[in-house]
């Protein structure tokens, strides 16, 4: 489907290695392409005119390494095509990729929302900060090993007695008598 | 904003159109005054009829419960919990209105109606038809702990005549 | 300035000097929102003005970041329909529509055709009630009180319907994995021809009332003025892109549901009534003509509604294969993307939602420098933001 | 001083005051805020109550409607905007999140667990979201609450 993109990207962009990635078996889905990390900002430069709109950067952290998505649309009712470009970074420390900012406006925000949820910085980010969280939080929320904070600002994130245990409630009954007494207890009511 | 050279006559041309405009708005809104019928509920006295499948307010018909955790794990938000030991062999076993023989006490019904997110999901999967929405939706509390219901205290089993719909 | 907010401690005051003179003078940093009636919700704009203009307006977002998606990751499949449903509490129906469609691709279920019509009706009549809330609450912008109550009335009473076909007022939790959860019955049709009949008069009283009132028009002709190459990198969707003057519609482009046997136009703005092409007169026309476009795709497919049955076949225990989608239809406020990955299990790996708002905010910095303050608000009115979905 | 009959007479005239005069804050979080917009709208019409004038600032304001989900990040705000308010000041949280979460107590790692974490809440509204009676029918108990309240005693008599 995308072999000519592909073919394409290859030949304009050196070092790109785009290959096309198709759910395999027992799987399905979309197919997408997949780029080198390192050429990220050439290959969108390359695909600015064929493609003019940038929908979303899309990140999804698969533990061995962290995947990123550019989802490209061209909006034209004539010849409406859409394309997934793919990239995967192995570091899970200090993830790090260029940024785009320079070629699709749009990319502005996904960026700094796919570095506050996996901390993917991205390189000559005009305006690199932390968007939905506040500036001052810790960790990577989306990342599949996150653990939450204990306490923000003096609040605590998760306090004691907010938190719901689902056996609460049976462990005060029992603690009233045996396991008998709350049968009998149960039955006495009709249930 | 519009940037126009404005003219002598366009000056009064606005003033005009601009005036006249507003009239015309003014004329719709002032036709509300005679023969239109008054929208507003006057809700304290009169209120909405609201239809069957409402979502408000969760009653568990406790004696029909057959303890069988579908809710409590459909529950998106996790907001009901449930616990219930098996019958012991020397007793026998109870059947709901259904017919349903219940093969565990249950000796734990608890509905957070503050986390409850009212999406109904729980009521679709009870095979006894025992968790409904009511359409009770006046339920303010001064304190939050009051929303926890435990459908086993012997006040919400009474609810059972009032509220239950044969 | 007040000094309470602790962002703006950390800002250094920026000094400029004036074309053309030698006075120094400093722009005064003025902070909008999260409490401000205008701003739609909790959206925080810092903005640098120069007197009464906008220098610079930079949107603070996340006030109401909910952690949906982090939800997404550890509910089943069937329980993420709720959570759809609070991205944009305004357009309930029309978010579930777009995941439920994702997992229905993943998954191959056919949806029965007597469901997909009542689908297309259902998140028209949406559609009506979200552009119903943008027009009243622009109007209240504006300065402009009943043209509020009016939409609020007609709005009132598409909520009933959707309340007797699902039993919630605002999140409806209707369309199910593989249908919708009630069938609709005669009675309810005639309910909503009955208010269709009554809602064109409306519009036509709408327009007389609000569109063609001089104040209105000079308040929003020729402000926030967005280009169609802006509109486009900026990934602009919907009544924006539109409003800039393409007729992009996906209903058209690339069908769903039944929109490929509707009739019905899509309305772009042209600079209606001597406004400026992509200004916020033109955003709002649109939604005005949409509605009326709305009113005539209820008609037709009211028409298309056979009997059957309304939720197709689909296992109790919902388990996607192992894959991942990227799924957009288009809502009231543009193109919402839903890009769903699975590993096989009962819960979604992924889910990343791709909300038109969030890119549409990231368009205020852009269209703000020049504006007065009260152009700003006119300005964040006509882009129609719901604040739910932008932070998700 | 003595707790007399006059005292008594004036502390109803008080809270009867008061309690038919509650003007709210505008101020709207997320979902539940279009169902308060519901109810200050036509249908609904919430002035019947005297309780229509909903006021752009705190420092207008004697009540304040938490409509919708508090975040982390605005529970700072919050609090601020509550301190604004002038006494006597009360507080009706409005729906599931605001009571304790709601639907995201369990993972949601931005979002404040119930407002009365950080400003005292007279009312809890049940509800995701409340039906717009309900938000009335919280009013109501909220009037209720105010015409038990003895002001001048509270004041004269019992600190003394």
């Amino acid at each position: 489907m995308y072999s000519e993109l592909i073919t394409s990207i290859n030949s304009a962009v050196t070092n790109a290695n785009a290959t096309l990635v198709t759910p395999g078996e027992g799987e399905i889905g979309d197919s997408s392409v997949l780029i080198n990390p390192e050429s990220v900002l050439e290959v969108m430069k390359f695909l600015k005119p064929l493609y003019n709109a940038l929908q979303v950067i899309s990140g999804v952290d698969y533990t061995e390494y962290i995947e990123v998505c550019y989802f490209l649309a061209h909006f034209d009712p004539a010849a409406p095509k859409d394309v997934m470009i793919k990239t995967r970074l192995k570091d899970r420390v200090a993830p790090k990729l260029d940024s785009i900012c320079s070629v699709y406006l749009a990319a502005n925000w996904q960026e700094r929302e796919c570095y506050d949820m996996f901390g993917v910085s991205f390189n000559n980010h005009p305006d690199h900060r932390r968007i939905l969280c506040p500036d001052d939080w810790e960790g990577w929320p989306l990342r599949k090993d996150y653990k939450v904070q204990e306490v923000y600002r003096g609040m605590k994130v998760n306090p004691e007695n907010k938190m719901n245990r689902d056996d609460q409630l049976f462990e005060d009954n029992k603690q009233k008598g045996n396991e008998a007494d709350l049968i009998a207890w149960a039955l006495s009511k009709g249930l | 904003m519009r940037d126009e050279r404005l003219t002598f006559f366009g000056y009064f041309r606005n003033i005009y159109t601009a005036v006249k405009s507003s009239l015309i708005g003014m004329w719709i809104t002032f036709r509300y005054v005679w023969g239109k019928k008054p929208v507003t509920v006057e809700y304290p006295e009169v209120r909405d009829v609201l239809p069957d499948n409402t979502r408000s307010r969760l009653y568990n018909d406790a004696l029909n419960c057959i303890s069988c955790n579908m809710c409590a794990i459909s529950c998106p938000v996790d907001c009901i919990y449930i616990s219930s030991v098996p019958r012991p062999k020397d007793l026998d076993v109870p059947k709901c209105d259904d017919g349903t023989p219940k093969r565990q006490v249950l000796t734990q019904y608890v509905i957070d109606t503050a986390l409850c997110c009212y999406c109904g999901l729980c009521t679709v999967v009870c095979p006894t038809e025992c968790l409904t929405h009511t359409d009770d939706y006046e339920y303010s509390q001064y304190e939050v702990a009051d929303m926890k219901y435990d459908y086993l205290s012997d006040d919400l089993i009474a609810w059972r005549d009032r509220l239950v719909k044969s | 300035m007040q000094t309470w907010d602790m962002d703006l401690e950390e800002l250094k005051e920026e000094e400029t000097n004036l074309p053309g003179t030698k006075l120094k003078t400093e722009l005064l940093t003025v902070n909008m929102g999260p409490q401000h009636p205008a701003t739609h919700g909790v959206l925080r704009v810092e903005i640098k003005t120069d007197s009464e203009i906008v220098a610079q307006a930079i949107p603070h977002i996340g006030y109401l970041h909910r952690c949906m998606e982090k939800h997404c990751e550890a509910i089943d499949y069937r329980g993420v329909i709720p959570f759809v449903d609070r991205l944009d509490y305004l357009a309930a129906m029309s978010q579930e529509l777009t995941y439920s469609m994702a997992v229905e691709k993943m998954l191959g279920t056919e949806v029965p055709r007597r469901a997909l019509v009542i689908r297309t009706i259902v998140s028209e009549l949406q559609r009506i009630a979200s552009h119903l809330m943008a027009f009243g609450t622009y109007a209240l912008d504006l300065g402009a009180f009943s043209p509020f109550l009016y939409a609020f009335d007609e709005r009132e009473k598409i909520l009933t319907f959707f309340e007797e076909i699902s039993g919630a007022r605002l999140l409806y939790n209707y369309f199910w994995i593989g249908g919708v959860w009630n069938d609709i019955t005669d009675r309810q049709l005639g309910y909503i021809d009955n208010f269709l009949n009554g809602f064109e008069k409306e519009l036509v009283k709408y327009d007389k009332l609000v569109s063609s009132n001089r104040i209105f028009q000079e308040r929003t002709m020729g402000v926030g003025t967005l280009s169609l190459a802006d509109a486009h990198s900026f990934g602009a969707t919907g009544p924006v892109l539109r409003g800039s003057g393409q007729a992009w519609d996906l209903r058209k482009v690339d069908p769903y549901l039944i929109y490929d046997e509707l009739d019905f136009d899509i309305p772009i703005g042209e600079g209606q009534r001597g406004s400026e092409l992509g200004d916020c007169y033109n955003r709002y026309i649109v939604r005005m003509l949409e509605m009326v476009e709305s009113v005539k795709m209820i008609r037709q497919s009211m028409k298309l509604l056979e009997p059957g049955p309304v939720i197709g076949k689909v296992s109790k225990v919902i388990k996607v294969p192992k894959g991942e989608t990227y799924t957009r239809t288009e809502c009231p406020r543009g193109e919402l993307g839903i890009h769903l990955v699975s590993m096989g299990d009962k819960t979604p790996y992924r889910l990343k939602v791709k909300s038109p708002c969030f890119t549409h905010t990231s368009i205020l910095p852009h269209i703000a420098p020049g504006q007065m303050i009260a152009d700003f608000v006119a300005s964040i009115g006509s882009i129609d933001i719901v604040l739910g979905e932008v932070d998700r | 001083m003595q707790d007399g009959i006059v005292l008594a007479k004036v502390d109803e005239l008080l809270s009867w005051g008061r309690k038919n005069s509650l003007w709210p804050m505008t101020f709207g979080l997320a979902c539940c805020a279009i169902e308060m917009m519901a109810t200050g709208a036509s249908k609904y019409d919430l002035e019947r109550f005297g309780c229509g004038a909903f006021m752009a600032t705190p420092r207008r304001a004697d009540l304040m409607i938490v409509a919708g989900t508090v975040t982390l990040k605005m529970a700072t705000r919050v609090k601020i905007l509550w301190e604004q308010m002038p006494e006597p000041k009360y507080v009706i949280s409005m729906g599931s999140c605001a009571n304790k979460g709601g639907p995201y107590w369990q993972h949601g790692y931005h979002v404040l667990k119930g407002v009365d974490e950080v400003v005292p809440v007279d009312v809890y509204v049940p509800g995701c979201p409340p039906r717009p009676e309900a938000l009335i029918e919280g009013l109501m108990v909220l009037q209720k609450k105010i015409a038990n309240e003895r002001v001048l005693h509270e004041k004269w008599v019992r600190n003394v």
